[in-house]
């Protein structure tokens, strides 16, 4: 399939929006405004992007602690994000939650929480009630190559499996879970693609830096994964750039070879694409500056208004205890 | 007996109740290892399948923590679903999404979504279950704030309280004990609810008070029975709901009668019983302090064994509360022998043979 | 390989022997003695004496609530384990445990407990212990096809693979969990071998009522584990004679259809070894009716012993909180 | 300074246990996500790694339940394993091995096994950590007979009380708090011990009594040495052990100064002040009850919201202390707004600047 033009443009765009709202946050973290954790998506935001462009609006998504790409890519208010940072009753939990604790509704943006793995069961259980209520939506469940070392992730893929509920488990693995390497946490021998299949579930494996591929691949996959009303499992490699938690580019640390980094930091998913997209004549320089010029301006007036924004009252802590 | 009431277990009592929430709301949706079995748990859920479609009455694989998540997942889309476990122990494998997800959902969302789901814990003794299979945990829950914590005693509060808490749009966790699914009482045929929140004075009393919950309060009444031969005046006090906790209905009685047991299902140390004793305490006068007399009974602080022979040293029952009573009042009743039943401990009637 | 005539008489023996002390707990049952729930191993004798008779003494098992045929074929003690289910302080862990808790640390039963699963990693635990002190012993976790839809399970596998642990994972797959079969379980392209093999561990399926082939495969996987230190799953099909707890036949109850029981009866591993032996002349009719008599009137001692112990006295409840 | 003491952090001290033990045993070995990496667990566990065999310092997938269970079973072999948890609610995945099985193994088992294990467990507040990174739960795990658990609040108590922990043969439990780390203190360099199961009275004093443990003991010091200005004589005495609880020392000194605040670091309802409450009025004469004046702190009933300006409602702390001292001395204090110090609630000190 020809990817037209106006989608790698927006493929594009929407890549580079989450990219620079990020490094915003990163920028604008050390004025300790921003006073809760930021798991940062920098280097990530192809998944997202690739994926959630294939998705409805009525489709929903959970995700985890890394939730930003997420919650932007699916149409999440970037308003209503930066609240939330920033702890004010505009966020989108009313500042209760914080940065782990994105949600917007309206934008199918059904869950994130910062317990590794919590949500797959969370997003499993709407796919069972899109079943049982026989919509045809569906739910994309994003997690991280760490979360599929809980139990309750293969519990989850179990159960989708049995009652064949149409949910998309997206598995970004940036091969760390803080520092840890993923070869000090599982099995060279282990695959999580073939633990799907295992049981009973379809799965691909897609470069996660690689956005028309995602897009493309993704296309068919919940086309599948609706019609059907089967799972299906994508494993995506991919690569963070910046520290596990926080701002800062942590490379000093030495946790991740230079060899590693130098491989990875070539593979930028929206350098490349910008490379690309330029090359073939899809974009000018020009084209981009502007495209830059506009999100910027968008995020100076969110960061603005989530600045400004209020925080809440102190009746909030005993009105939301209970609904 | 009236028409429109009738005289069923508390088994039955909560099968009605899941039948009539089931009728009312499409959405409510019963989820369980071995909710359709033979058995159908203990006779709560049996052949409920037979009347619903298949998809409400839903068996589920050996998953407990996942299922917890599956079902907050549900209760996102307007479902209803109504875990059971079979053993409160079971549980524990769920608490993560209990108390991190469940509990906090409408909270750390900004009030957007709550978490409508009921999880039904069965609780208790039994024949020789041993330590992993007859723990009372019902303090684990009642310190957490976002649950509600309901514990059922009669047939008629099973089916009102369980009633509520399918329409409550919380997650509220039920507590019921193994040997009163068997116990009988009136229970009216209609849908009614009894509110969550309150405790009850099920038996009204002038000398002592006794504050319990669940299959205790059968022995609090059994003993408030005995103890009026003694001419002592018994008033009963069901928490019913152990979060939020109705301090104001156990303060009025206490105050009343001067003197109080709290009879614990569950171990007392960092128990029910010590939030009630702290509780009371702390809206006492100076006066009502020093002339209010308050104890606690509960199990012995270690494991449950499984040999009956130590077994029956973990279960206070109602000679336990009267002798407590004895102490409390500065007492001695005579003959209390007499009134020893013979039911051994580990069956919840005469014809229970085991093996659960 | 050929199994010798002592091996395979021995192999009869221990099967007979697990049987008859089944029996005659469920004979006994109803006399409301034995005041603990029973979990019998009737019909799935063969996978406990097939794999036990590979350990040594020092090798460890861990099991579940259905635990009999595993404990005593390992070579735990039959008065203790009856003294435990009389709930005498003679028994194992003198009537404190009861029949879901048989432990023998001299015969290497290292756990049995009731809660689903939860053995599973304590197995792997005592694996990797091994694997730390660098003892050449091996651990068998014995668990049911329900078990593997616990998280832990999966977990364990993991660890298991990551470390190279020395541990044998048996799941003996009767296809029930209590009522319910396993398709309303496991999706049907669900497979265990396979979820083994896609973390990594090797796998085998093997017929779990042929003894001569658990004895024989086992013993070729066993020598594997030891000597490359590597874990290894193997799933037994069979089947559970009597109802879940307790003593009693429950085919009236109709979850299991007449046509699968009736299958299954035609497959009871002890009859058909009987025939096979009688029938190659390895043991005579007489010297089977010989064993049986020498078998239970071990079984008549034990039974003695156990009723005659002493209940555990009061002190005990306080005296084993903490060590 | 002695040339046998130092002045070290807590996660210094904690390390030294750490390191002490590790040479002195070659069992022990250390379990945890991250235990070995760049930050080593707030630097509890820091480069030790480089000290000892790499199989000594275990770095573990993302698996709490299987690596508590995996832990049980290394300890039936001799092992001492000693887990962290970054945050007390990731041991929420893991509460069916500790509660169903580490805590009841010697018991079920006749006494033949029992699970060496230490289990450490990181609470409280932080950078805007929000309801699921912020609980304090220390009441789960006191209610549970065959736990022992064990409150961190000084380097001192920290490094003693650690090996204790780690030397005793059953399941310890033990909460750090987070804000606790970074103070310092004076701790001798040798290994020793400091017995678990007693209450330490940390400042002598004759007017009121502050029962507290963990980080809240920082807070009554202070409110202490304020409370000194003012001419009161406050006792502060540090639980330490919640599991068994040491009533006794609470108790001689609440008998002595005939007051007390509870302050609790985890919520109240059935919290671990309610336990401590429940105690001492079981144990007052009917006179020491009506003159006894006892009450509590804690944070309030409801989850622990992310921004700060709704979390400082949830963390009592010294000025709270005296406001509640003033309340039940009957006094009012005068210019109590000096002490007032400016750094925020979300900051353990003012060069921390987040994100954890
Ligand atoms: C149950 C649980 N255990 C541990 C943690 C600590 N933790 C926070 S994020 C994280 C890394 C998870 O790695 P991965 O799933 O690969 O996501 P990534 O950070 O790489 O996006 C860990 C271990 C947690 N939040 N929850
Ligand atoms: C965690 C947990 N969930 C549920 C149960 C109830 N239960 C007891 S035995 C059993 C069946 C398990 O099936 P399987 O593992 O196949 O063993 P089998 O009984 O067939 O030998 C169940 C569900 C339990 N004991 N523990
Ligand atoms: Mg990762
Ligand atoms: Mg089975």
């Amino acid at each position: 399939m020809k990817i037209s033009k106006s989608i790698k443009i927006k493929l594009f765009r929407e890549m580079l929006r989450i990219r620079l709202i990020e490094q915003t946050i990163a920028s604008k973290y050390h004025e300790a405004e921003m006073r809760c954790p930021v798991h940062l998506s920098v280097g990530q935001e192809a998944i997202a992007v690739g994926v959630c462009q294939n998705l409805k609006k009525n489709d929903k998504i959970v995700t985890a602690h890394r939730s930003h790409a997420h919650y932007l890519a699916k149409g999440g208010s970037i308003k209503k994000m930066l609240g939330e940072l920033y702890g004010k009753v505009t966020g989108c939990a009313k500042g209760l939650g914080g940065s782990m604790h994105l949600i917007d509704l309206n934008a199918g943006v059904f869950a994130a929480v910062p317990i590794v793995g919590s949500t797959i069961p969370i997003g499993t259980g709407i796919a069972w009630a899109n079943k049982l209520k026989k919509k045809k939506e569906i739910v994309a469940a994003f997690f991280g190559d760490g979360a599929t070392e809980e139990g309750v992730f293969f519990e989850s893929l179990d159960f989708a499996s049995l009652h064949d509920l149409p949910i998309l488990f997206v598995c970004e693995n940036n091969e760390y879970s803080v520092y840890s390497h993923i070869s000090k946490r599982q099995s060279s021998k282990r695959s999580i693609s073939k633990i799907a299949n295992s049981f009973g579930i379809e799965s691909l494996q897609i470069d996660g830096n690689n956005i028309e591929d995602i897009f493309l691949e993704t296309k068919k996959i919940i086309d599948k994964v609706k019609s059907k009303s089967k799972p299906f499992l994508i494993e995506l490699k991919t690569f963070r750039y910046l520290e596990h938690c926080g701002p800062n580019n942590d490379d000093k640390l030495n946790y991740r070879t230079n060899k590693y980094l130098n491989l990875w930091k070539k593979k930028c998913p929206i350098i490349n694409y910008q490379h690309h997209l330029k090359k073939y004549n899809y974009l000018t320089t020009k084209e981009i500056e502007k495209m830059n010029m506009k999100i910027r301006a968008e995020i100076f007036h969110a960061f603005n208004f989530a600045k400004k924004s209020k925080f809440p009252e102190k009746i909030l802590l005993k009105k939301y205890i209970y609904a | 007996m009236l028409k429109n009431i009738k005289k069923i277990t508390l088994a039955e009592s909560i099968r009605e109740a899941l039948v009539l929430s089931m009728k009312k709301n499409d959405n409510v949706i019963l989820v369980g290892l071995g909710v359709d079995d033979p058995k159908g748990i203990f006779g709560t859920t049996k052949d409920i399948d037979k009347i619903f479609k298949k998809e409400r009455v839903f068996d589920f694989p050996t998953a407990e923590n996942a299922m917890t998540g599956i079902s907050i997942g549900a209760s996102l889309l307007g479902m209803k679903p109504v875990i059971v476990h079979q053993r409160v122990e079971f549980s524990l494998l769920s608490l993560e999404q209990i108390i991190n997800q469940a509990a906090k959902w409408f909270f750390m969302n900004g009030g957007t979504k709550s978490v409508p789901l009921v999880i039904r814990l069965i609780i208790g003794r039994g024949w020789g279950q041993g330590p992993q299979h007859s723990q009372s945990l019902e303090a684990i829950f009642a310190h957490i704030p976002g649950l509600k914590v309901i514990s059922l005693s009669t047939p008629y509060n099973a089916k009102g309280l369980l009633i509520s808490s399918i329409e409550d749009k919380n997650p509220v966790i039920i507590f019921e004990h193994r040997w009163l699914h068997e116990i009988q009482g009136e229970v009216p045929k209609k849908y009614y609810k009894i509110p969550l929140g309150k405790a009850k004075v099920v038996k009204k009393g002038t000398d002592i008070t006794l504050v319990s919950s669940s299959y205790m309060v059968i022995e609090c009444l059994r003993s408030a029975k005995i103890l009026k031969s003694y001419s002592i005046d018994v008033e009963v006090v069901d928490i019913q709901s152990l979060r939020p906790l109705d301090i104001q209905t156990i303060m009025n009685s206490v105050k009343k009668t001067k003197k109080a047991i709290i009879v614990d299902n569950g171990g007392i140390n960092f128990g029910i019983s010590s939030e009630i004793i702290a509780r009371l305490y702390e809206n006492f006068s100076n006066k009502e302090k020093s002339i209010c007399k308050i104890e606690r009974i509960g199990p012995p602080d270690n494991p449950i064994p499984s040999t009956r022979e130590l077994a029956k040293y973990c279960y206070p029952n109602y000679l336990d509360i009267i002798k407590k009573t004895e102490k409390l009042l500065k007492k001695k009743f005579k003959n209390l022998e007499k009134y020893k039943d013979n039911i051994p401990l580990d069956q919840p009637n005469k014809d229970f043979m085991g093996p659960f």
